[in-house]
């Protein structure tokens, strides 16, 4: 099993390039058999209207804790080799990636499972609010139950272990 | 004194992102010391309504807003702000 | 949602860039708000001893068959707007991509889900077979119990959904 | 006419790729065909040993190799391999 990098979180207002950070991600460790990944990606259709830019507001200094504390509880619980987030804020355009999560492993179940419930609890515990532009003008984005579900069931064990 | 920060649409409706507040008695349960800034001033009664669905930080610490348990100190920074939608 | 575009495989001898894929993968498309992907490596160590290369075997065309078959299965199942999996075959050295499976969605859940499903589906069902080369000699790589299991729990429906 | 694949470690045991045999009474279910195979000669005997961890694919498509339902006909792909290790 290779040895665990402390986990990092790039919390950042500049764009970044997905496919630079997953080439970069796992280099110099022959022992990653598996890296899972997860983009998200800046939507022109939320709820019926057209999005033609969106503001993403945060916390500074929380946001950072919040992520590095959520990294490393995945940490803890699986076995991961690597685990990078990177998260905007401030102004994005439509297909801008927002957030990606990288986790690297032997073996693929860990890397999956981490991935997902690094975004699960990023999307309920990270203090970020999304701001949408549209034709008729700026709309906070409401949270979605679906997302506190999401993250619910980590809690009670069942899925992905 | 406490520091009070508020996010998003909330601090569209408070009308700043930040409040310094050193005439409370601190320390006070966090669900008190909400009940006593909403007897303020409208606007705090308006921004921490009954009902909206709230969340809150202490010291960056997500802590649920309504517990008896969590107490607020003197020199704490506290946040309120909507469900967060990142990601 | 967006429109389904139908799953795309690639099986090829030649090494392919996963950033690269990554980035060309979503394109076009401003209704994808998730992109989970997956990167299979070559790993150096497999059951004690040092691996210096990797001859992966396959069935040419039913390689393509299976993988095909995989992948309409998860976009059945599955909101998906795009899916594509790469898979290689020949000489392989450590830290070399294997496998890619990338699953785009309006939502993450069902693109993390889908590209587990693929995976899973990919470990016993898709005819590769693994000779990794050691100063020992040339050595078949076992197939692992737990890949069943993985692809088990997606018939058992209570994972993932 | 017949054609078995054989990949992997059952491709090094058999000692061939590939083979074609036409004098065979088929349709033949699987199980009964492979019975006839094994007892055909020593060699596939051996690639065929029963325990061995096998899997095989009619034209192409898993099927289970111990299956009485699964039927092979003239003119059929037959191939045998060891558990899948790719990925």
């Amino acid at each position: 099993m290779s040895a665990l990098q402390p986990p990092v979180v790039r919390v950042q207002a500049a764009p970044f390039d997905p496919g630079t950070e997953l080439n970069a991600f796992a280099q110099g460790d022959f022992g990653i058999g598996a890296v899972a990944a997860f983009v998200g990606l800046v939507r022109d259709l939320n709820l019926d209207h057209d999005v033609v830019a969106l503001h993403l507001e945060h916390y500074p200094g929380m946001t950072e804790r919040a992520l590095e504390d959520i990294a490393a509880q995945a940490a803890q619980r699986w076995s991961l080799a690597r685990c990078l987030v990177i998260h905007r804020y401030g102004d994005l355009l439509p297909a801008d990636p927002i957030v990606m999560v990288l986790c690297a492993s032997a073996h693929r179940g860990d890397a999956f499972a981490a991935c997902e419930f690094v975004m699960d609890f990023l999307k309920t515990q990270a203090p970020f609010w999304k701001r949408e532009t549209t034709p008729e003008g700026p709309r906070w984005v409401d949270a979605r139950a679906s997302d506190d579900m999401a993250a619910a069931r980590w809690q009670a064990g069942r899925a992905h272990e | 004194m406490l520091t009070l920060l508020f996010f998003a649409r909330l601090r569209e409706l408070a009308g700043t992102a930040r409040l310094e507040i050193d005439d409370l008695p601190l320390p006070l349960p966090l669900t008190e010391l909400t009940t006593q800034l909403r007897a303020r001033n409208p606007v705090l009664a308006e921004v921490l309504t009954v009902g909206r669905p709230l969340r809150a930080a202490l010291n960056q610490q997500m802590v649920a807003h309504d517990s008896v348990q969590v107490m607020v100190h003197d020199g704490d920074e506290l946040a309120f702000f909507p469900p967060v939608t990142g990601g």
